[in-house]
């Protein structure tokens, strides 16, 4: 039996080819950076954005001796990466979709090279500088 | 032959502003761009850190300038309003059974409160510390 | 409109794609993978009306229970008009097509160990119901549209709308279908048919059909010959929502939900249906559990002495669940609650749910028999458009979707017989026939009288709710046999204003109105001449009990082109089950000792 | 009777007729408990037959009856004039679907859809009919339980932007559905099922809008039934590494 294929005249046969993405590997750091962001980041940013410039609170919580004491050893330059370059992961894997979005169709290849290719770069950035910092 | 001519609407970029459901979703994405600039305040703070304590120093009292404090009140909206859906959406990821019945969203939701306000105030005591 | 005619050859072609439909194809697929299937409905498979069904399907599957109580109770309720070597064919595969439906994924409520759950039903002796929640058909349907997505042999002609069968030689050679969506003619050349396009309610204004159970096989058949069985037989649903006429699952009393008048009172008990039961503690057989046909009758007398609620829809009693709990309710009883919130404002938690009877079956159909063929060579019925004979004079709640699976694998099995030891004929042979119901189609597209359409379905639905409803007499019958043969006359001269070819609805409707007509003449046909009481035909006039001598036989409508049916009798093979006095409540316990 | 009036705007489209989609407003008498659907056949009975819309149950079950109801997804036949009165009712065909005619749109890829993703139990073995019906303990049916409710009504697909600005997107239904068979304890063919959960076009188009879950009209919950198969997803993901085919 030949009917004219329509949509609606159908025998089911589908022989597709499928293409596996590697979005997991984003979408994990995404959804570490999101956690983070979403336990973390509001209280980050009400103490140095907010509390400290504002003299809320003594601004000796955050003076360099501390800070750089922190930085200086190997376990705080970790935490610090993490809370500085994971939320990067987050966000921008989230502009990346949020191009596509806003109907920025064209050169979605180039698209995505830029978003994680930033998140990479400030990633490798805050690492170099805290490897100068960490007195092992 | 066949008279059938379906329509087929265009999507338009301001897609987004047709329904508050969608604006609420744009700017759950968009927090991300102030999200990604306050990181990036903290990436320069710690190049400011690595050249010192004079460069340091400058880096705090940039951060008391009104754009700074206005962009830091913006960004703790906009991430307040992330962990709040995140928080929402985080029985959707959960696949739980505690005897045989799905674990109910609501301990879903109240759990990851209570996680964030435990957490908030550890921060804050640590670097009270 | 523009009218050319594609020809498709295939070699089974089934009408119809909800439950019975769908299990035909199935079965050829699997079975005779040789054979190519085109499955044909109106609108897409899964939302055919046995997405509807809520209760369940009956199957023997309890070690206390027997296939014999399930025969005896399937011919009780159906007051001895069953085939009773249906029946008992019916039984025996009951529980085998429903496990083929659990192999397939349907997704049947389970005891706590795993294995099938069963609930208790009205008519029913022992609990034998098995149950997806309150969505049975739904799931049985999704699940079988979704394994026939597994065949790549079942062509679906999804929206497409069959326009007349094709017969020649005495044989039917395939049916004329319209895509809806493109408005261009089919030609399937086929060779056997299956009709399996559900019933015929809403030819009555209340009903718990949907908007596309419109009796099309049925007078499609009947146009060409194939005698109409049974047809004054139609269950009234004892509990649907006043107005709208939704159903409220006989699931709900099976879980021990109960009927109470305005007054608060079980009134079932004073038409022997008792003893009371205790609340939520049902019994089959008895009060709530008694058969749809009796349960809808003590709505009216009821009504007469004005012991129901007067409500801005109509007349009602109360279905109070509140007993059962919320737990329950959601678990057993989720479909049900949502319905009552969405349409009448109420939950069932916290308060009764107003009910009245309303037309749910359509017991008769296309005369087949036990191995599902028509009068037709090479025409196969199943499901609700069939009669089989397995209903009788009222269908016991839950017998119906088991039908469905039953007799859906035995017709798609015969059907596929047939298609092997027949030769398609030259298609020019039947292409002129084609041609003439095209033209015929296109004459009544064209039609631009003045009659509107509405009015004419509206006048017939209350006509055949006043004449052949849950009481009836000569005269009333005889009224409503009047009006619908002036509003056959109104039909030929309907305005449609709609001359557009693609998803033309307007004229789709004018059609099916032209079905159900012929449908509702062979019901009020049928039922003036049933001069006696029996099952879901009951008459206040002279004729208010059964009469054996004179009418243990099944009615045959046959269609004529001017004028009345005619209506001819057939014998009742009785085989195990002598005729006896149909009681229920204590009076059936007596009985049985 | 009430003779109060409401009314109600239609997006009309004829093809053989019409460029582009126009409303057209009709006024029809209000009833509190009048559904959207019956207010189309009010209209379809007494205004103007042309008008085309699908229907058929009348009761939130077969799926038939989506629509844009002020640029929200619902069922015709669920949702009620008394929410909206006094104010207009905007009536549009589903969003993202094409226009077939009126408030009918073309349903074909959403039917595909659901025809590619193999959505019937395959077994591990062939069991006979003979061995009797599987033990499934409710525990295991809750498993995906909730995912098997859906009527293919498409509320989702026209909740969801992502179909709407590509609709090579699998979408919600057809991905819940993959979950509904994927989960089930009767089915083995997960890993075939995967491959189309895998691919860009599978759960990796899906941003978490979410939209699709509060339209739905069975709490399918789609978008949940999304992020689990994409923790499947990335799962799978590893272990390809480990072991590529
Ligand atoms: C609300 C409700 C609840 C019920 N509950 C139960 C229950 O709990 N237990 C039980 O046993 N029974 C129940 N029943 C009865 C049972 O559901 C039906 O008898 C049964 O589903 C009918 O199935 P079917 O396959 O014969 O027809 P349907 O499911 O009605 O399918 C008919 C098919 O024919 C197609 N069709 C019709 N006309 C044409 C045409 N002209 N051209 C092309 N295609 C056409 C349609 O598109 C459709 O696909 C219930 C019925 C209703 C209405
Ligand atoms: S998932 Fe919900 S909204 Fe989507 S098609 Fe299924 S029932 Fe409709
Ligand atoms: S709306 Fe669309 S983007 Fe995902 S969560 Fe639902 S499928
Ligand atoms: S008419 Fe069936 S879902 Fe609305």
């Amino acid at each position: 039996m030949t009917p004219k294929q329509t949509d609606k005249t159908r025998a089911t046969q589908h022989s597709k080819q499928y293409v596996r993405s590697h979005e997991p590997v984003f979408w994990g750091l995404f959804g570490a950076g999101g956690m983070l962001t979403a336990f973390l980041t509001p209280m980050m940013v009400l103490i140095t954005g907010l509390l400290i410039p504002l003299g809320l609170i003594n601004k000796t919580h955050l003076n360099y001796e501390k800070v750089q004491a922190f930085a200086s050893t190997w376990y705080g330059a970790g935490i610090l990466l993490i809370l500085i370059a994971l939320p990067i992961w987050h966000t921008l894997h989230r502009i990346f979709h949020s191009l596509h979005d806003l109907g920025i169709k064209r050169g979605r290849d180039w698209q995505q090279v830029i978003c994680y290719g930033f998140a990479f770069a400030v990633s490798v950035f805050v690492f170099t500088l805290l490897l100068q910092i960490v007195t092992l | 032959m066949s008279k059938r001519k379906p329509y087929q609407r265009e999507v338009q970029s301001t897609w987004w502003l047709k329904s508050k459901f969608y604006t609420f979703y744009m700017i759950r994405e968009g927090s991300s761009i102030f999200i990604t600039l306050y990181s990036l305040i903290l990436a320069w703070g710690i190049l400011r850190l690595s050249q010192g304590e004079a460069a340091f120093d400058a880096w705090l009292s940039v951060l008391q300038h009104p754009v700074f404090i206005l962009f830091h009140l913006i960004t703790l909206i906009l991430a307040l309003y992330h962990s709040i859906t995140w928080f929402s959406l985080a029985p959707k990821a959960v696949d739980l059974y505690i005897k045989g019945k799905p674990l109910a969203d609501k301990v879903i939701i109240t759990g990851h409160y209570i996680g964030f306000i435990v957490i908030s105030l550890l921060c804050l005591v640590i670097v009270m510390l | 409109m523009e009218w050319c005619m594609e020809i498709i050859k295939t070699d089974v072609a089934i009408v119809g794609a909800g439950g019975s439909g769908l299990r035909a194809a199935i079965e050829i697929a699997e079975n005779h993978p040789q054979l190519d299937i085109a499955l044909i409905s109106k609108v897409y498979p899964m939302r055919s009306h046995t997405v509807a069904a809520e209760g369940g399907a009956a199957g023997v599957i309890q070690t206390s229970d027997s296939l014999e109580q399930h025969f005896n109770d399937t011919v009780s309720g159906g007051d001895w008009l069953c085939e009773q070597d249906v029946v008992e064919y019916f039984v025996e595969n009951a529980a085998k097509q429903l496990t083929q439906l659990e192999l397939w994924g349907c997704p049947w409520s389970r005891k706590e160990d795993g294995s099938i759950n069963v609930r208790a039903f009205g008519g029913m002796k022992k609990e034998r119901t098995w149950f997806a929640a309150d969505k049975s058909g739904f799931h049985i349907l999704h699940t079988l549209f979704q394994t026939s997505i597994k065949h790549p042999k079942i062509t679906r002609f999804d929206e497409h709308f069959c326009l007349d069968l094709i017969v020649e030689d005495n044989k039917i050679q395939g049916v004329l279908i319209l895509d809806i969506a493109e408005g261009e003619s089919k030609l399937i050349q086929a060779k056997s048919v299956i009709m399996a396009t559900g019933g015929a309610a809403r030819v009555y204004t209340y009903n718990t059909n949907g908007g596309i159970v419109t009796g099309d096989g049925m007078a499609l058949a009947y146009r060409h010959g194939v005698a109409l069985r049974d047809m004054e037989f139609i269950q009234y649903h004892p509990t649907g929502l006043p107005g709208s006429g939704i159903l409220m699952t006989e699931g709900c009393r099976g879980e021990g939900g109960i009927l109470t008048n305005k007054h608060g009172y079980r009134y079932l008990q004073d038409y022997g249906l008792g003893p009371e039961t205790k609340k939520g503690q049902p019994k089959n057989k008895h009060m709530e559990l008694g058969p749809r046909d009796k349960l809808s009758q003590c709505f009216w007398q009821e009504q007469q002495k004005g012991n129901v609620y007067h409500g801005q829809r109509g007349d009602y009693i109360h279905l109070d669940l509140r007993h059962l709990g919320e737990a329950k309710i959601n678990e057993r009883l989720p479909f049900i609650r949502e319905l009552a919130k969405a349409y009448v404002g109420i939950d069932p938690v916290d308060s009764p749910i107003p009910v009245r009877p309303t037309v749910h079956y359509t017991m008769g159909g296309i005369a087949t028999d036990i191995k599902t063929a028509t009068s037709l060579a090479g025409l196969y019925a199943i499901g609700e458009c069939a009669s089989v004979g397995l209903h009788g004079a009222n269908r016991l709640g839950s017998n119906s979707l088991t039908e469905l699976a039953v007799f859906g694998q035995v017709a798609g099995q015969q059907a596929a017989e047939f298609a092997k030891r027949t030769e398609h004929i030259d298609v020019e042979k039947i292409r002129e026939q084609a041609q003439q119901v095209i033209n015929r189609t296109e004459a009544l597209l064209n039609s631009d009288g003045t009659e509107k359409m509405s009015d004419i379905r509206q006048a017939m639905g209350d006509c055949m709710e006043e004449g052949v409803g849950i009481y009836r007499t000569q005269e009333s019958m005889q009224k409503t046999i009047e009006t619908l043969a002036e509003l056959k006359q109104r039909y030929q001269h309907i305005k449609i204003n709609d001359k557009s070819s693609v998803f033309n609805t307007e004229f789709l409707y004018a059609i099916e109105l032209g079905y159900l007509l012929d449908t509702a003449e062979a019901i009020a046909h049928s039922a003036i001449l049933r001069k006696e009481s029996r099952g879901s035909h009951q008459r206040i006039d002279e004729y208010n009990s059964r009469d054996d001598i004179n009418f243990l036989k099944h009615s045959l409508a046959y269609y004529k082109k001017t004028g009345a049916p005619e209506i001819q009798y057939a014998p009742v093979k009785i085989t195990k089950s002598q005729p006896a006095e149909r009681v229920y409540g204590a009076a059936s316990e007596t009985k049985e000792k | 009777m009430s003779t109060n009036k409401i009314d109600i705007e239609i997006l009309r489209y004829r093809p053989e007729l019409d460029e582009k989609p126009f409303p057209q407003v009709f006024s029809v008498p209000y009833n509190p408990d009048m559904s959207i659907l019956e207010g189309l056949q009010y209209i379809k009975d007494h205004l103007d037959s042309t008008v085309s819309f699908r229907w058929s149950c009348r009761m939130a079950i077969c799926g038939s009856c989506g629509l844009m109801v002020n640029n929200v997804p619902k069922l015709g036949c669920k949702a009620f004039l008394r929410d909206y009165y006094p104010n207009k009712v905007v009536l549009e065909p589903l969003m993202n679907f094409p226009i077939e005619r009126d408030l009918v749109v073309v349903m074909d890829d959403f039917i595909n859809k659901l025809e590619e993703i193999k959505p019937y139990i395959i077994p591990k073995q062939d069991s006979t009919l003979s061995d009797g019906p599987n033990q499934q303990t409710p525990a295991q049916m809750q498993k995906y339980q909730q995912y098997s409710m859906c009527i293919n009504c498409g509320l989702c697909y026209a909740a969801c932007p992502q179909y709407g600005l590509d609709n090579q997107f699998m979408g919600p239904a057809a991905l819940a559905l993959i979950a509904r068979y994927n989960r089930d304890s009767r089915d083995d063919a997960s890993a075939a099922r995967m491959k189309i959960v895998n691919q860009e076009e599978g759960v990796w188009s899906c941003t978490f809008v979410g939209y699709c879950s509060v339209v739905c009209p069975k709490g399918v919950d789609p978008a949940g039934a999304i992020q689990l198969l994409k923790v499947e997803s990335s799962k799978d993901y590893l272990i390809g590494m480990f072991k590529p085919e």
